[in-house]
């Protein structure tokens, strides 16, 4: 009870101003009723009648284009490496699910050799979570013992509990925020409210994703006949994986003019042919079965057995978006009844 | 700031040796890196590769094909296929490549010490072969007997003519170089490199065979290895898979749960065996 | 509304046909907001066939989508035939492909529904946001019935129809094999006031609303790939020697992508909706394939995909085509 | 002063025709603004609108494409094609909001020198009025 606090609702366009005084702050703005992420300069931009962003606030991180250093082209060979964003950045209501995606990703980018974009954005954002309410048509993160109202990944999270909101601090970047007079001590029927508002979010999610022991099924099932049957109707659209809190597959391609040119990197889509297609012409994933079967092994197998957790936080964002509603639900599901 | 992994070191074409020409065109790139101190201190082992990039063009990554014990320079062998590489078969000495690396694993060459070793090698599968060689013939005496085994479509597509020349004539390493399809002056054997394995009949004990080439040889090599008695544990290999960023994070180059640039591209046939996955 | 009965002893009768593949239709999907595509290889599949308001995928893009993996050395191709179950709409494609040569006729065996109008999952999803258990739709005559979790309610249907089917003027299939249930006339007639009201606008303006939605667009290409139409072996943002189009996300390269892609629409775009429903950012992309549709019918009286036997729009000319703007 | 605009135009000349007729009004001295980049193209028709879209984009303020006169193609139907393709681009662009008159096209045969240059000059003077292309101009600063 010690790090919980309350935070009037009135009092919340004055806190987002602080933030904006010392951060350049994200929040979820109304872009033609598509909600994305961007920076606000004050707090009546915010639209926090969402359930989730279209694009997930992986792209403050990862971002889907960055500069990786700039040369001029040619064989005279001039590199001048770039600038590194080293900015202090916050981003107000993330969900608990995204939070969870950063901390899935982080590994990817810290091994062996660290990738400086992404940690030094990682290390200089604030999470400022805000918890889901009432979840979405294909939310499932209970499915991983994880809540719409954890604290767990986010420096503070705000619950809304009525007129006001609980708020709870999780390390110590979470502490400083909370220094500021806004912030009164909870009381224990706030932590009571805040409990009642979990458990009702957490009983509208009735889809449910069985994942225990799925890295040892999806084991003796690689040849199984199943994954055509799955991929038969993919159109190999790639819009589950640029929607993806946990895909981090990117592309490096030069761009250049006469004079001066960057290499550059993007966010790549494993859903396509010339993701895997070699100069010779051969392809070791020529089929969509081939790369169906790879985006799930990558989640729930290779992922489990390289980084010992499953790279899905359950948003949802890839049943919705797709066009041709593959649902990675009940391709799990299915997956783990499958005789081998 | 922090060291960017993506960012290339600048280096120098010191010599261009065309191996092979026509269609499928071959040429060997010697690098020497612009600044002395990193040219010093870039170690690398028999088997890692080495992302070279083109600026303006684009970056691929190659095996280092000459041997570590060589310090003061790097090459790499190149066939000509994509926008990258015809771009540096059209470069001349004195132009400026980004070279980063090295990347991957390598042969286990501590491992192999004392044990006889065949080099299966196929058309361009050779580049990686050579630096091995060369650096097993420069340690030679921790190794006993040595075979390789390389051929190549025609006597034309043969690379490092002249480093064979050379093999040919020591004593401690036999040279069994053969072409797919038979030409007058040829003498030496005709046919598919695993069937010229199966002709040389190298004896499994106490030794090592590592094959590299295009995926189909390596199929067969491996069944006619496995025929002549070889287990998995004395096979080895090299995989090929597109490559982005070198360093394991760009997620296109795995096979199964191992990625060939960072957990590869030097496979055990034990390790393929397990391995799911597409190659 | 569609017998499905119907449709399944049709779908059966095709699968069991030895020159036919399989056939490949709608089932009830699984979050009840939007049929799934599904496919029959054998007459016991044909059970989870349905026809109904959520059908609304365009099927027309399977028989060139099918991967044909590289033959054995002595392997025939397998030519047989594959079935499709086709809506109004979408039967427009396959017909424009055909004009195209990109398939045969006898490639095909088309089920043909005539359709009375589908629900667009967007706005169904607006609609019900939370979790539901089950979900029917049924259609009768001008409103929907929906059940979701037991409560029954009716919604007319232009709260829930997608635009195509508010201007929808070729209910029933123009060509097919089957047909389940009677020819419906087209009545309506497509309505082009939302592309005037934009054409009467200034540039500036113009440019600001398609600024906002290029900018949008995270160019993930599934546009291109829901899109019957876009078969091309190798499109041209993919070519890297020359690279036209950069891979990189910004203004500049996603306008070039958006108009090129409307550009290579031109005379082929048979309206069926796919792309704006495939793209994850909302972009109207149909708000720019309708203005070249409307031009081109103005200027030369040509609609994409009524005649196979037609040639195709930019591979013919008129004398007298319109040349005002020619210096 | 202002710095006078001076703008960047890319001109698709087809080979047999305005090209020739370019390739005239040069030899006869006829003065016209410089403005104009000229591309050979063996026809009207060669002209991809993905060149069109891709000029524009690295900096061309405005667009010309010369093909033959009806009748005089060639290659019989390489002009009717082109204007029928670059009817249905210049319609589209307006709709986007880009100015229909920086993509222009022409019949220029090889004997109208004098057509060229006129057509040169207005379409250099037009463009100076619309100012630098900058809706979807590539900025390549990295």
């Amino acid at each position: 009870m010690m790090n919980s606090y309350i935070l009037l609702k009135e009092d919340l366009p004055k806190f987002i101003k602080e933030l904006i005084d010392k951060y350049k702050v994200f929040a979820p703005v109304d872009d033609n009723d598509v909600t994305l992420f961007k920076e606000i300069k004050n707090p009546k931009e915010m639209n926090l009648k969402y359930n989730n962003s279209k694009l997930p606030p992986k792209s403050l991180l990862f971002c889907q284009t960055e500069t990786l250093f700039k040369f001029t082209p040619g064989t005279k060979g001039k590199i001048q490496s770039p600038g590194i964003d080293n900015g202090k950045k916050a981003v107000f209501g993330i969900r608990p699910c995204d939070a969870k995606s950063f901390s899935i990703i982080d590994p990817v980018f810290k091994e062996d050799f660290e990738d400086p974009f992404y940690l030094s954005k990682r290390e200089n954002l604030l999470l400022v979570g805000l918890s889901c309410t009432n979840p979405y048509s294909n939310c499932f993160c209970t499915s991983f013992k994880d809540s719409p109202a954890s604290s767990k990944y986010v420096d503070i999270l705000l619950t809304d509990i009525g007129n006001k909101y609980f708020v709870e601090v999780n390390g110590d970047k979470g502490k400083q925020i909370v220094k500021s007079k806004l912030f009164k001590p909870a009381a224990k029927t706030d932590e009571d409210k805040k409990n009642e508002v979990e458990k009702k979010a957490k009983d509208q999610i009735i889809r449910y994703q069985k994942t225990d022991g799925i890295a040892e099924k999806l084991d003796k099932i690689f040849e199984n006949h199943f994954w055509k049957e799955v991929a038969d109707k993919c159109l190999r659209c790639g819009a589950c994986t640029y929607l993806c809190p946990t895909c981090h597959c990117f592309d490096i391609q030069d761009e250049a003019t006469m004079t001066d040119g960057a290499r550059v990197r993007i966010w790549d889509t494993c859903m396509i042919p010339e993701y895997t297609l070699q100069a010779s012409g051969y392809n070791p994933r020529p089929e969509r079965m081939n790369r169906m079967r790879n985006r799930v092994y990558h989640k729930y197998n290779y992922y489990p057995k390289n980084l010992g957790v499953i790279a899905c936080v359950g948003c949802g964002r890839c049943i919705d978006n797709c066009p041709v509603n593959i649902d990675i639900i009940d391709v799990v599901n299915r997956a783990g009844e499958v005789k081998p | 700031m922090k060291e960017n992994p993506y960012q290339p070191m600048l280096a120098i074409i010191e010599n261009v040796k065309e191996e092979v020409g026509g269609q499928r065109a071959i040429k060997t790139f010697r690098m020497k890196f612009k600044d002395k101190e990193i040219q010093k201190n870039f170690t690398f082992q028999p088997g890692q590769c080495a992302m070279v990039s083109l600026l303006g063009k684009g970056e691929c990554m190659f095996a280092i094909s000459s041997s570590p014990t060589k310090k003061d320079y790097i090459e790499v062998s190149v066939m000509r296929h994509g926008k990258v590489t015809k771009a540096l078969h059209e470069s001349e000495i004195g132009d400026v490549v980004g070279v980063r690396g090295p990347y991957g694993n390598n042969f286990d060459v501590k491992d192999w010490k004392g044990k006889n070793i065949v080099f299966i090698g196929g058309g361009i599968g050779q580049a990686p072969l050579r630096c091995l060689i060369n650096y097993i013939l420069d340690n030679k005496k921790n190794y006993g007997k040595l075979d390789v085994i390389y051929g190549a479509r025609t006597s034309e597509d043969l690379c490092f003519k002249e480093e064979f020349e050379e093999l040919e004539k020591r004593k401690d390493i036999n040279v069994h170089l053969s072409i797919d399809v038979k030409e007058d002056n040829w003498k030496k054997y005709v046919g598919f490199v695993p069937d010229n394995l199966l002709k040389v009949k190298p004896s499994p004990k106490n030794t090592i065979a590592v094959t590299c080439g295009p995926p189909i040889m390596i199929k067969f090599v491996i069944q006619n290895l496995e025929k002549l008695g070889f287990n998995e544990d004395q096979i080895f290999t090299t995989l090929e898979m597109r490559m982005k960023c070198g360093i394991g994070k760009c997620g296109r180059c795995n096979i199964g749960n191992l990625y060939v640039c960072k957990d590869g591209p030097v496979f055990s046939y034990k390790q393929l065996k397990k391995l799911q996955g597409e190659r | 509304m569609v017998d499905e009965n119907l449709l399944q002893d049709a779908v059966k009768k095709t699968v069991a046909r030895k020159d036919v593949k399989y056939v490949v239709g709608y089932d009830k999907g699984t979050t009840g907001f939007q049929a799934a595509p599904t496919f029959a290889f054998e007459e016991k599949d044909a059970d989870k066939f349905i026809f109904s308001p959520i059908c609304v995928n365009n099927l027309a893009v399977y028989p060139i989508l099918e991967d044909k993996p590289p033959l054995r050395r002595g392997e025939e191709p397998d030519s047989r035939k594959i079935g499709i179950v086709l809506k109004g709409c979408d039967s427009r494609a396959i017909v424009q492909i055909i004009q195209e040569k990109g398939l045969k006729r006898e490639d095909v065996v088309i089920i043909g529904i005539p359709c009375t109008g589908v629900v667009d999952p967007k706005k169904l999803k607006n609609r019900f946001p939370g979790q539901i258990k089950s979900l029917e739709i049924k259609d009768e005559n001008d409103n929907f019935i929906v059940t979701v979790d037991g409560k029954t309610q009716n919604i007319s249907k232009d709260e829930l129809m997608p635009d195509k089917c508010k201007e929808c003027e070729y209910p029933t299939p123009i060509i097919y094999d089957i047909l389940i249930g009677k020819e419906i006339k087209g009545l309506k007639k497509p309505n082009y006031k939302e592309i005037e009201e934009l054409e009467k606008k200034s540039l500036d303006e113009k440019w600001k609303i398609w600024e906002k939605e290029f900018d949008r667009c995270i160019r993930c290409y599934a546009c291109r790939n829901a899109c019957p139409m876009c078969y091309c072996k190798e499109c041209m943002v993919d070519i890297l020697d020359p690279q036209w189009v950069r891979r990189s996300v910004n203004l500049s390269e996603n306008t070039a992508w958006n108009m090129l892609r409307a550009f290579h629409l031109a005379g082929r775009c048979i309206g069926c909706g796919e792309c704006e429903r495939a793209c994850p950012m909302d972009i109207p992309l149909m708000k720019l394939n309708k203005k070249i549709t409307k031009d081109i019918q103005e200027m030369y009286d040509y609609k994409a995909g009524i005649d196979a036997e037609a040639k195709p729009l930019l591979a013919m000319f008129k004398p007298d085509d319109p040349e005002e703007f020619i210096l | 002063m202002k710095e006078k605009f001076e703008p960047n135009i890319i001109g698709f000349l087809c080979n047999w025709c305005s090209y020739a007729g370019a390739d005239l009004a040069g030899t006869s001295r006829i003065q016209y603004p410089p403005n104009l980049k000229v591309i050979r193209v063996m026809c009207s028709g060669r002209v991809n609108p993905i060149f069109v879209i891709n000029a524009l984009q690295q900096g061309a303020d405005g667009v010309l494409i010369g093909g033959c006169h009806p009748g005089d193609c060639h290659y019989e139907r390489g002009n009717y094609l082109a204007r029928r393709r670059m009817a249905v681009l210049k319609n589209m662009l307006e709709y986007a909001g880009i100015d229909p008159r920086r993509v222009r096209m022409t019949w220029v045969s090889a004997a109208e020198g004098n057509k060229f240059a006129e057509v040169v000059t207005e379409v250099t003077e037009d463009i100076k009025k619309l100012g630098p292309m900058q809706h979807f101009r590539r900025e390549n600063k990295w």
